[in-house]
């Protein structure tokens, strides 16, 4: 894609992507509270910035893996919202028939490989595409989104040292919003920087306001550069923050009222609109139509999903493995 | 006995509490087992009653909390390690499989493992695949493990604190879907203690014996009551603790009935409750058996998101009512 | 047909080879696979033949080597894992049960994963318990895998050729003690596949059936052959492929038996083997059968070190050998 | 126990040690050649002075775990020598009783709690076992052996980070001996320092020449003295080799002769006996004198060990499960 300042589309994109994450978000929290939805959600209102800069760093055939908080990730790479919404609401139409939900779905034709229910599930699993582009020589980068608390998992440390001494085309990209769960980084970790876990593995650190679209973009850019140079991988630490609880039911005993309205006075949408104002590649009005779009585009995306057919079980047993073609 | 009401999750509370008001050496460590009170409410206020160094929240490294619940096992405390869905004790499994379960056998008896690891199994909540699985068979079939699978409350409790008791490993599989359901009977008061390796004859009938593990003893047992009316009378038998099994009532339960119904919630293929069938049809009660042994489980699957897709790929009610009314009328 | 007589370990580096000059996209990685040649020399001099880009050394992380693998396999690489022994299955247990087994049902059938997770299994060599397990139950009981116990040079040859064409996971279990002694078959030239599924019926008899997986086909087949210089006539039957497991040609021949005899290494609780006596026992040639099940398998206890123990631990001929007697003998 | 050079006692007990754990594995060796032991072996002949310099760091107290390579970690620790033989042969005298082998000698009255046959697996044990000590206020510290191999599973990782934000007394003692069986620590890792392992962890990282046995203890007492003073954990990067193959399998195929040579000019032995002679703690025939009580030592176990009595198959059943008693 392109720097989001790079020009009134490029502007138009990283705000109408990070207003999709929002109104989406909202929309799945609507549906559950209205009890349409099943199972448990996971939402990243207050992050949208971090995947939306990071994608705009991407092509198409460039591949992620996610995690169970992963609608943003999805959308900022181009993922089909009907799609999506059906998926939540156990339709046949949904990225994964009604089988995934929220936890797994995936996009291959965006080069989605998949949220994932298991924390740090995703970053080995990324760091074998990252391999295979590199032994395919296709030329992409894979960026494994991943919290702050994944970064305790054995999974991390093993996928992060294959990338390093292989120099695999990967970004580990932590979005660090300051707890796993209940657990403050303060608590998860001895560090203060957690960038500084890229030391033990020879992978530079990179931090970076995780609310900053354009900054974001930036190192993620720096970051895919050098990963398609041959250079290796790199680890972007994104400091951002989840305005809502982990789950439905966090009652958000382990942080104070004051620290989630603080992080409010961040959000990663009024900043950006005020730089593409001030750079002059948006107007107010724009802006606004903009946001418009963006709740638009939900609606129809819940209102055709709603109406869809639901997922039936007949099926199901076939559907475990794919058929051998002789 | 008292006529409390308990859900499983207050009976394991419970539990946990009276151990650690027993002995200084037991604590619980586990992801937000803290000031959250654990993924699924079970430690709830321990935090607060114990202070955070006997209820000690631990980063996200299952691999990592479940090997150091055993160094301190073997260094003369007793944890209880919360692993939030057992499906990540796929993460553990070295700790669990290679370390816990062989230990005491492999050094000779010179070291002993004192470790309690209880996870949430099972599907219903729709949170798919990787969050819904009953892993029984890798557990029972690791020789050096104890595995308890409690139905009910009070059940629970009990068996909680004799696995906090036992010297060795034990794996407590507590059922997510009946953290918040009251059992049918009341959670005695105290420290009463239920014996590992007890199976429990839940009633008892003579035209067909049920073995149900978990949730499943529940849906039996609703079975039970309502063919009783039709006149079809129903042994329901709950072994409580799969591994070490006791097969004794089932077998003699067997040689009353003549016919066997098995139940589980896990996939069918390589299912814990084989192990009940392969002792049956190697036992001398076989020749009493006057029908084929149904295995009810569930289906080979991933566990779906779909409510309507869960709900088929495992046993409901009406799946046992009809085994059992087939297995009856077919079988003479 | 050739009467090329290979090893276990010649046959399975003559697959690999075959598939990596078949197609590019086949790679092999995994701990010392590389210029050391395989910590049981299976690899070999794959490493001078491919290069170091297609036969990948890794470092000692087991789950992240197969995590590499299934992302690997989701973007179009047809990768084979070497996992030095099976015990460190354990490690990787996330990424084979609950990512490789679960993806292409999970996400709906979007991926699929086509890879081969190779790993040697089972007692022998004196290795104690860390690593000499069986851990069948493990794969056999999760959904979306595949899981492939190969008895002799020729079918592992054939169904890993099988296994590396199958677009989903596939493990594939290799007994240690198979790997430098040659199979009674020769194994045939070329790129001749053995499909995944299909049960072999070694040889045919008309009073028992024998069931056994691995090493102990071997050990099966030398317990008939002796046995029929006494009359005793025996079905031996290897699934090769215990999950997907063929039991056709099991439920056939014990309507002709009427006896059968089940036999692994690995420990008898919750074995893998139930699954057979499950499907024997709720089937309809139940009826068929005039004697109990029996079922021939490991203690339940981790494997021991010194060779006196360590034999004791699993079946030996002679204890295959007085089980088929004893069944013939006592039931008429 | 105290410094290698503080007294005459302590420089026999370095030296002594050093040579049992050379005689011992020198005998194993022999006894495996000779077709007297089954299974494999891992020798540690050339790495003797890293756990010498390590447990005179310690009090009997203190607790180790240990690995795959481990007789020298036992030895060290204290462990008696014909009960370790005994094991090896298969003995019901064995430290188990036959039943665990090389790979997994205990003895608790040493406190070491096991060899372990997982690379990796004995480090969040010592983890758990340094939270025991904390927990009871036992004063304790536990070290954990490892190879440079294991620092790149997940149970590493995991490990260092829970010792790091528990403070534990614990210490992370890596014998870098250059290979994971074929994998030179140069393929395995993309840093040319592992101490830089702790920088991720908040874990101070040192580097000491592990053939030194004066060098390693130094940094081991500093290490266990801020173990001791609630001050956490440390990482110990003794550089030393194995002269030997990895196991009985081993072709060397991975490393030159060359390089095998040159390390064997590195004898941890000689150089120390070169130090006490010119500190004047030793003479050269109490030095020899030394190493001929190790030798009788171990002769002595051996032909102990091959008199004793063979473990036996009856029991193991009931070995499983310690008895619950009421
Ligand atoms: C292996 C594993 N352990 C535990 C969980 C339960 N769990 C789900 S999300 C979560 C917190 C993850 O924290 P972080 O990685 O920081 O991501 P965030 O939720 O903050 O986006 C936990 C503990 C899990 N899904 N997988
Ligand atoms: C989890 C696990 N993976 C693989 C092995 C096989 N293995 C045994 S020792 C070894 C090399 C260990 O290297 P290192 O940690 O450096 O110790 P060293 O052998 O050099 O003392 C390997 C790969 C094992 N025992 N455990
Ligand atoms: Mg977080
Ligand atoms: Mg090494």
């Amino acid at each position: 894609m392109g720097h989001p300042l790079s020009s009134p589309e490029h502007a138009r994109h990283a705000l109408l992507y990070m207003w999709r994450i929002r109104k989406f978000e909202e929309a799945v929290e609507d549906l559950f509270g209205r009890g349409m939805m099943h199972g448990t959600m996971h939402l990243s209102i207050g992050q949208e910035a971090a995947p939306t800069g990071m994608c705009m760093a991407l092509t198409l055939q460039d591949q992620i893996t996610s995690t169970h908080r992963g609608h943003g990730h999805c959308i900022a790479k181009g993922a089909d919202l009907t799609r999506m919404i059906a998926e939540l609401l156990g339709k046949k139409i949904g990225y994964c028939g009604g089988r995934g939900g929220s936890m797994h779905i995936a996009d291959v034709e965006t080069g989605n490989l998949g949220a994932n229910g298991v924390v740090g599930g995703g970053i080995p699993i990324a760091a074998g595409a990252a391999l295979a582009s590199k032994m395919m020589k296709r030329g992409t980068v894979a960026v494994s989104f991943f919290g702050d608390g994944a970064m305790n998992e054995g999974a991390f440390h093993e996928a992060a040292n294959l990338a390093a001494i292989w120099k695999l085309p990967m970004i580990l990209f932590c979005e660090n919003n300051g707890y796993g769960m209940s657990s403050s980084t303060a608590k998860a970790f001895a560090i203060d920087d957690l960038a500084d876990r890229g030391k033990g593995y020879g992978i530079p650190g990179v931090n970076v306001d995780g609310n900053d679209v354009v900054a974001v973009y930036e190192v993620a850019q720096a970051a895919v550069d050098r990963a398609k140079a041959g250079e290796g991988p790199t680890l972007i630490i994104a400091e951002t923050y989840r305005w809502k609880g982990h789950s439905r039911s966090d009652k958000n005993l382990y942080r104070t009222k004051e620290e989630i309205e603080e992080w409010r006075t961040k959000d990663p949408i009024p900043k950006f609109i005020a730089r593409a104002i001030e750079a002059k590649l948006l107007t107010q009005e724009q802006c606004d139509a903009i946001q418009n779009d963006a709740i638009e585009a939900i609606k129809a995306a819940v209102n055709e999903s709603v109406k869809a057919e639901a997922a039936e079980p007949s099926g199901l047993l076939d559907a475990v493995f794919k058929a051998v073609t002789a | 006995m008292s006529d409390r009401m308990l859900t499983m999750a207050e009976a394991v509370r419970e539990a946990m509490s009276i151990a650690f008001d027993e002995r200084p050496e037991v604590f619980l460590l586990g992801e937000d087992v803290g000031i959250y009170g654990g993924a699924f409410g079970v430690s709830g206020d321990m935090y607060h009653r114990y202070g955070a160094e006997r209820v000690l929240d631990t980063p996200i490294a299952e691999l990592g909390i479940v090997g150091a619940a055993v160094g301190a096992a073997l260094s003369g405390m007793r944890p209880i390690v919360e692993i939030q869905f057992s499906d990540f004790t796929a993460q553990a499994m070295d700790q669990i499989a290679n370390q816990a379960a062989k230990i005491h056998f492999m050094l000779g008896g010179a070291l002993h493992v004192p470790m309690v690891l209880r996870t949430p199994q099972g599907s219903g909540t729709g949170a798919a695949a990787q969050h819904s699985q009953n892993l029984e068979p890798w557990f029972a079939s690791v020789p050096g493990l104890k595995v308890v699978v409690p139905s009910n409350p009070a059940d629970a409790k009990g068996l909680l604190l004799a696995a906090i008791d036992d010297p060795n490993p034990v794996i407590f599989l507590e059922h997510k879907l009946l953290y918040k359901i009251p059992g049918r009977d009341p959670v005695p008061e105290g420290a009463t203690r239920i014996p590992l390796g007890v199976s429990k004859v839940v009633r008892e009938g003579k035209d067909l014996t049920i073995v149900a593990t978990g949730i499943m003893v529940n849906k039996s047992y609703e079975v039970a009551e309502k063919l009783a009316a039709e006149g079809i009378s129903i042994t329901l038998i709950d072994p409580r603790t799969i591994s070490p099994l006791d097969m004794q009532p089932v077998f003699e339960s067997v040689e009353k009935t003549g016919r066997l119904l098995v139940v589980q919630e896990g996939p069918a293929q390589a299912g814990f409750i084989n192990e009940v069938i392969a002792q049956m049809a190697g036992s001398s009660s076989f020749g009493s058996l006057i029908a084929p042994i149904k295995r009810l489980a569930g289906m080979n699957i991933p566990i779906p998101y779909a409510p309507q897709l869960e709900k088929a790929a495992v046993p409901q009610i009406e799946d046992i009512e009809s085994a059992a009314r087939e297995i009856v009328k077919n079988w003479r």
